[in-house]
């Protein structure tokens, strides 16, 4: 579905992906691991076209969206939850929500997802009135994945779903992102501990300096711990 | 009650709402696309011009140039969106260049009127005529369309912001850009809708104000400041500032002028607006860099 | 860090000497340029003994255009009718505008230099200019002639305190202190005879804020105090920018002065007093200052204009000569005339050609200059003469109207400007405004 | 700490290399060189036919560019948008305006003086406005200018000269020189002027202090973060700035023989933001260039009439939009192209290219 080729991109001064080759297939869970500062923010920055890339192309179901906007692409169904989560501070709960569905259904329809993830996170229903800026760091979170489900996406692209965050809200954002998966959501998620995205992953990229150095099933590399060890330090 | 105390209050809550209807426009545009218009009296211009040319060249009623008038600003204003803003979108140094570029607008379309229309002052008449005397002051019935107008253009912008999901988009523009972009919100498409309408609620401000202070080619330069001064002293950004302030300082300047003198007016809401920002540098509901709209 | 600071100043070292060989290339090149191709005159061609250089440098690209394009205008006209009838003396008129813009001190120094040395100018024409000054010097200095309506008393203190050094400058109007000062002989006058239907000598004043208006209204603020009136308000508002007069008038209103005298002379904030005034007025005499001789103030204040009464020194006359000028200028223009510059610049170029005729050469400057000290011209505003290089004011000044140019004292009935004062110059008498009967 | 602290506002950094210092290494030819055409210039002009007119607008050219310099150090390279500058100009020409007109000062020393005055003015606007941000500088500016053109024209009558500013104030004067002779002398004072406030100009641009406000304007936090006082940074930028200002005025009172209470039309402000805009703004020679284009061009477009503002404006928001660093970039691409001995560093002269803060980019 998302095939990614040779992708080179970095900021003023400084190149930091030096061509990127990766794919994800329907309904996969695809996992970039790698540790902090080598360029997972950087990859999923210039997939859904926040960053131009210098080279290299992105591809969805085939079509080049490389030099898209990024509404463009999200509307396309290539859903970004970015590190910082980026919430609308100034608006409610809801309405950071509803925002999320700004791209094409029908009020009735908005509705109808907002239930969906009110059961998710039930308690994104209690807090519908509050002031984003209010919340702490795992509502945040979970308003932000929230946001994200409210459109009709076709791949959720997640950045580090647990930074910052305490080991029982971690807990419960994993446990709700895998719930996502089984909805039969496609995820590319970029992590940088194995064991949190153990159960999600199909297949797992490892991500050093700004290159892809392995890939392979999840049950495989995952498995590898002396492996992960030298990676992941 | 006084013929003076009438008068301030009257003339207070009059220059409050033009004040107010011009710092909307101008309030709307910072908040959302972080613009100092300063092309925003020139825009003011444009739709005068525009429902003086139907009233008195096309010989067609005003309240068919109102119209016309509303919709030619708000389309100059787009015009000068996709030429000159939306080229520097999201450009470092997008301030600058945004601001001296409305500089240069200004300059222009004023030249552009004399070339025109020459600089002689031209009169559109009011939507609607005829007075009356409340204890010897004179309220003019067009004065209490333009407090009218003003009240609803505040409420009805305030419930787009809030309930429709366009205005809400603007709000998520205004608050996290690049959010808003991930959220498939079209950031340009919507800077380019806030500046129309701006554009439209300066047009309107335009065919109003014209029948009190005839127009020529330089009658937007005023109005534009005091809309600047009203918007710096709510908060620039702030909907709800710009209309608390413009009356705040419609009824002060008011006040002041009726009591002690017109020559003091100005000064005295300087003073005001420097005491205010030594108190609240952000505006009265300022709410710093962050939180817009 | 450090190394790049370092690279920093070596480019920019020869950033320095780009950067001036560019500008002063780029203003070289732009000068030389401007003055081959700087506007040249019109109908350039040659009399049977020559051509004379006139110069026109009027504010016609600034906050004053519009009465620069009126002085712009005037000077034309007589220029035109002049070729028209085969030059001055055998010479052709060879005729150059200049734009000094707001006509600020710098721009009319750039303006004059450039009319001396690179014109050439053998006479130089302007309306006003609102820092005039400077340019006395520069004329004197390049021995020209330079013909003016400036109406300011500051040239007569100027011309008093060096007359030899000026000898070539005519201010073609009498000074602006006769503004304040002959109006408020007029009011006296009129409260006197019991035409105003009051006996109390007391007046309010709105000045406007600009220099113009500051410097009229602290002239009629001086004589009329030594005329025995008291002030009971004295207010200052910006020109072109008064939102609503409503709170403003409230403080006149409350005082009820016999007279109001506002000095503000933008035609769009007069019409709008006038008719908030006329809404609810008090028995109050009102005089507006300029903004009621501008042709479109009739039409934005409508009714409301009735009973204003407004002046000037310099006033196009409703009499023959002046109504004739009316009709040339409009079908040349098509535009009626204001009542001052446009009248005024007219007669200033016909003064300097009846000095040149009476001369026999507009080359010998002196001699021009010589002659126009003894010329009297009947022209669209009265009878010019001069007294201290100056014109001369009718009534106050001299007593004799074929000397000098009337102070015309204009009140607004049925949408007609009524010239009610001094006789001779007429066209009809003062009408009690209807709100103070 | 405190021995890095010892710079002029506190900017921690390494010592200057003096050897490396760029003013022990231009080169004197080059500068002298310009120093001696400027000298020899007038003297050839005044042997051409409009050549004293030319010399004037020499003159006009390098007050203005002082100006102009000025406006640009504290607006294009300090980020400051004051629209304060030209209300400062007044205040120095008013100043050696008074002292001649109403103490009898002789010029020369009263032009002294008013860039004093107008620093003192500029510590008075700077102390409430330079803690503010952007757009609030912008307004309160104004609102000076506006102050000071009020208390112009309805002050005191020696200030105000009875409304229309002081119109008759006595000119410099060099011995008996008259004519030609005294509009080269005027044309020297002027060039004067403009070598030392370039040269200032300069120095402070490429000197800790400059780095301090570049670094100010480029990232504000990080600057900040790095212990670069920014009020105190904006203040000596803002005094230096008044100061040629200032001293720009004082010589422009004597030279046009008086300042009208016009000098404060917006149009002035207008000309002076377009030659920055135009040359380039936040660059050095960006508005010396500028000066010398817009004046140029002022004598060019004469005959246009309205249609020069027109085209000034529409030049300004496309400059503005589509070339923000002006025509400078221009002259230095062809001065490296074809003149340079050497090829040149990369530009660092970044202005309006500058991220607004990197710290958002990372």
């Amino acid at each position: 579905m998302l095939e990614v080729k040779g992708l080179v991109a970095g900021y003023a001064g400084s190149e930091v992906l030096h061509g990127i080759d990766l794919e994800v297939n329907e309904g996969e869970g695809v996992i970039v691991l790698g540790p902090n500062g080598h360029g997972k923010s950087t990859l999923l920055r210039a997939v859904t076209g926040l960053l131009s890339p210098r080279a290299g192309q992105v591809l969805l179901d085939g079509k080049d969206i490389t030099r898209w906007r990024p509404d463009a692409i999200a509307a396309a169904g290539l859903v970004h939850i970015p590190q910082g989560d980026l919430l609308f501070p100034e608006m409610t709960v809801t309405e950071n929500l509803l925002m999320g569905a700004y791209h094409g259904p029908t009020w009735s329809e908005r509705s109808a997802r907002l239930g969906r993830v009110y059961e998710l996170f039930p308690w994104l229903k209690e807090r519908g009135g509050q002031l984003a800026r209010t919340l702490s760091g795992g509502e945040r979170r979970m308003l932000a994945l929230g946001r994200g489900l409210m459109s009709k996406a076709k791949l959720l692209l997640i950045d580090e779903p647990s930074l910052g965050l305490a080991p029982l809200t971690t807990q419960q954002i994993y446990a709700s992102i895998h719930k996502v998966k089984e909805s039969g959501l496609s995820l590319l998620i970029a992590d940088e501990n194995a064991n949190h995205v153990a159960g999600l992953a199909d297949r797992v990229y490892l991500l050093e300096t700004g290159s892809l150095v392995r890939q392979g099933p999840a049950d495989e590399l995952l498995r590898d711990k002396a492996l992960l060890e030298s990676y992941l330090g | 009650m006084s013929t003076q105390f009438v008068q301030a209050v009257w003339g207070g809550i009059l220059f409050g709402s033009v004040y107010g209807l011009m710092a909307l426009g101008l309030t709307l545009v910072w908040g959302a696309v972080r613009l100092l218009n300063l092309a925003h009296g020139a825009i003011f211009v444009v739709g005068s011009y525009v429902a003086f040319f139907v009233v008195s060249k096309l010989n067609l009623p005003i309240l068919v140039a109102l119209p016309i008038g509303v919709l030619a600003a708000a389309a100059f204003a787009y015009l000068m969106h996709l030429i000159f803003i939306r080229p520097v979108i999201g450009k470092p140094g997008f301030d600058n260049s945004t601001l001296i570029a409305t500089v240069g607008i200004s300059i222009a379309v004023s030249a552009a009127a004399i070339l025109i229309f020459n600089p002689e002052y031209k009169v559109i008449p009011p939507i609607i005529s005829g007075n009356f005397t409340l204890s010897d002051v004179q309220i003019t019935k067009q004065g209490l369309l333009v407090i009218g107008t003003s009240l609803a253009l505040f409420a009805l912008v305030y419930l787009f912001l809030t309930y429709t999901r366009r205005g809400m988009a603007i709000r998520a523009v205004s608050q996290q850009q690049e959010a808003a972009s991930l959220m498939a919100i079209p950031v340009v498409r919507t800077y380019g809708m806030v500046i129309a309408i701006s554009g439209a609620l300066a047009g309107l401000a335009g065919v109003l104000l014209s029948p009190f202070f005839f127009l020529n080619p330089n009658s937007g330069f005023n109005p534009m400041i005091q809309a600047l001064i009203v918007t710096i002293f709510g908060g620039l950004g702030s909907v709800r500032g710009a209309l608390v302030a413009g009356f705040v300082l419609g009824i002060f300047e008011s006040f002041v002028e009726v009591y002690y003198g017109v020559a003091w007016a100005q000064p005295g809401v300087f003073l005001l607006i420097i005491l205010m920002l030594i108190v609240r540098p952000n505006g009265l509901f300022g709410i710093g860099e962050v939180r817009r709209l | 860090m450090a190394g790049d600071s370092f690279t920093r100043r070596e480019v920019t070292r020869r950033s320095v000497l780009v950067g001036g060989a560019g500008a002063i290339g780029g203003l070289v090149v732009g000068g030389l340029a401007g003055s081959a191709l700087a506007p040249k005159s019109a109908g350039t061609g040659a009399g049977s003994r020559g051509s004379i250089k006139v110069v026109g440098i009027f504010p016609i690209g600034g906050v004053i255009a519009s009465d620069g394009k009126e002085m712009q205008n005037g000077v034309q006209m007589a220029v035109d009718e002049i070729n028209a009838r085969g030059g001055l003396i055998g010479y052709h008129l060879d005729y150059v505008v200049i734009d000094d813009k707001d006509s600020s001190t710098d721009q009319i120094t750039t303006a004059f230099n450039r009319a001396v040395s690179v014109e050439k100018a053998d006479v130089i024409f302007s309306g006003y200019h609102l820092a005039s000054g400077p340019e006395f010097d520069i004329v004197a200095n390049a021995g020209t002639l330079y013909y003016n309506v400036n109406t300011q008393i500051a040239w007569v203190n100027r011309y008093k305190g060096n007359p030899s050094k000026y000898w070539g400058i005519f201010q073609c109007d009498p000074t602006e202190s006769w503004y304040g000062q002959g109006f408020a002989y007029w009011v006296d006058g009129a409260l006197n005879a019991g035409l105003l239907n009051s006996k109390v000598k007391t007046y309010s004043i709105i000045s406007g804020k600009s220099a113009y208006g500051t410097v009229i209204a602290t002239g009629f603020q001086t004589q009329i105090k030594q005329l025995g009136w008291t002030e009971l308000s004295n207010d200052g508002v910006s020109e072109g920018s008064v939102p609503a007069w409503g709170p403003v008038l409230s403080r006149v209103k409350q005082a009820k002065p016999t007279v109001l005298f506002t000095s503000d002379f933008s035609p769009a904030d007069d019409a709008a007093m006038a008719k908030e005034w006329a809404a609810s007025p008090t028995k109050t005499l009102v005089y507006q200052q300029y903004g009621p001789s501008v042709p479109e103030y009739l039409t934005l204040a409508g009714p409301a204009a009735n009973g204003i009464v407004w002046a000037t020194v310099l006033g196009l006359l409703p009499d023959k000569i002046g109504n004739d000028f009316r009709a040339r200028y409009k079908a040349k223009f098509g535009a009626e005339p204001g009542w001052a510059n446009a009248g005024g610049c007219y007669d200033e170029v016909n003064v300097w050609a009846a000095g040149v005729a009476m001369s026999g050469d507009p080359k010998n400057y002196k001699a021009v200059a010589k002659a126009t000290e003894s010329v009297i011209w009947r022209g669209t505003t009265g009878s010019i003469s001069f007294v201290d290089h100056t014109g001369v004011q009718f009534p106050a000044q001299t007593a004799d109207a074929s000397v000098g140019q009337p102070h015309i004292i204009v009140q607004i009935q049925d949408g007609v400007q009524k010239v009610v004062s001094p006789t001779p110059f007429t066209s009809g008498t003062f009408v009690l405004p209807s709100w103070m009967r | 700490m405190s021995a890095q602290a010892a710079g002029a506002v506190g900017v921690s950094r390494p010592q200057l290399d003096q050897a490396a210092a760029p003013w022990r290494r231009p080169s004197i030819w080059a500068i002298g060189g310009g120093l001696a055409a400027g000298i020899v210039l007038p003297l050839l002009l005044v042997r051409i036919d409009i050549g004293t007119y030319l010399i004037t607008l020499l003159i006009l050219f390098f007050v203005q560019a002082v100006v102009a310099q000025s406006w640009n150090l504290i607006m294009g390279y300090g980020g400051i948008y004051s629209f304060a500058q030209v209300a400062l100009f007044a205040v120095g020409g008013w100043t050696s305006g008074v002292l001649v007109h109403s103490l009898g000062w002789n010029p020369f020393l009263a032009i002294l003086i008013s860039p004093l005055v107008a620093v003192v003015a500029a510590l008075g606007i700077g102390l409430p406005t330079l803690r503010l941000r952007g757009v609030y500088v912008v307004l309160l500016t104004l609102a000076f200018h506006e102050l000071a053109r009020v208390f112009a024209v309805t002050g005191p009558r020696f200030i105000s000269g009875g409304g229309y500013g002081l119109v008759t104030v006595q000119t410099f004067q060099f011995g008996d020189a008259i004519g030609d002779q005294r509009t080269i002398y005027l044309y020297y004072l002027a060039g004067l002027i403009f070598a030392i406030a370039t040269f200032v100009i300069w120095r402070v641009i490429h000197s800790p202090l400059g780095v301090a406000m570049t670094a100010l304007r480029d990232s504000e936090t990080y600057a900040v973060s790095r212990g670069i006082n920014q009020f105190r940074v904006r203040l000596v930028l803002f005094a230096i700035s008044a100061f040629f200002t200032g001293l720009a005025g004082g010589y422009s009172t004597h030279y046009n023989g008086g300042i009208s209470t016009t000098i404060f039309d917006f149009p002035r402000i207008i000309d002076l933001l377009a030659m920055i805009v135009i040359g380039g703004w936040g660059t050095f020679g960006g508005p010396i260039l500028g000066a010398g284009i817009v004046i140029g061009l002022n004598q060019y477009l004469v005959a246009l009439g309205d249609y020069q503002t027109l085209i000034l404006g529409l030049a300004l928001a496309g400059i503005a939009v589509f070339a923000p660093q002006g025509l400078w970039p221009l002259i230095r691409r062809l001065y490296e192209n074809y003149l340079a001995p050497e090829p040149l560093a990369p530009a660092v002269e970044v202005s309006p290219a500058a991220p607004r803060d990197t710290t958002e980019e990372l």
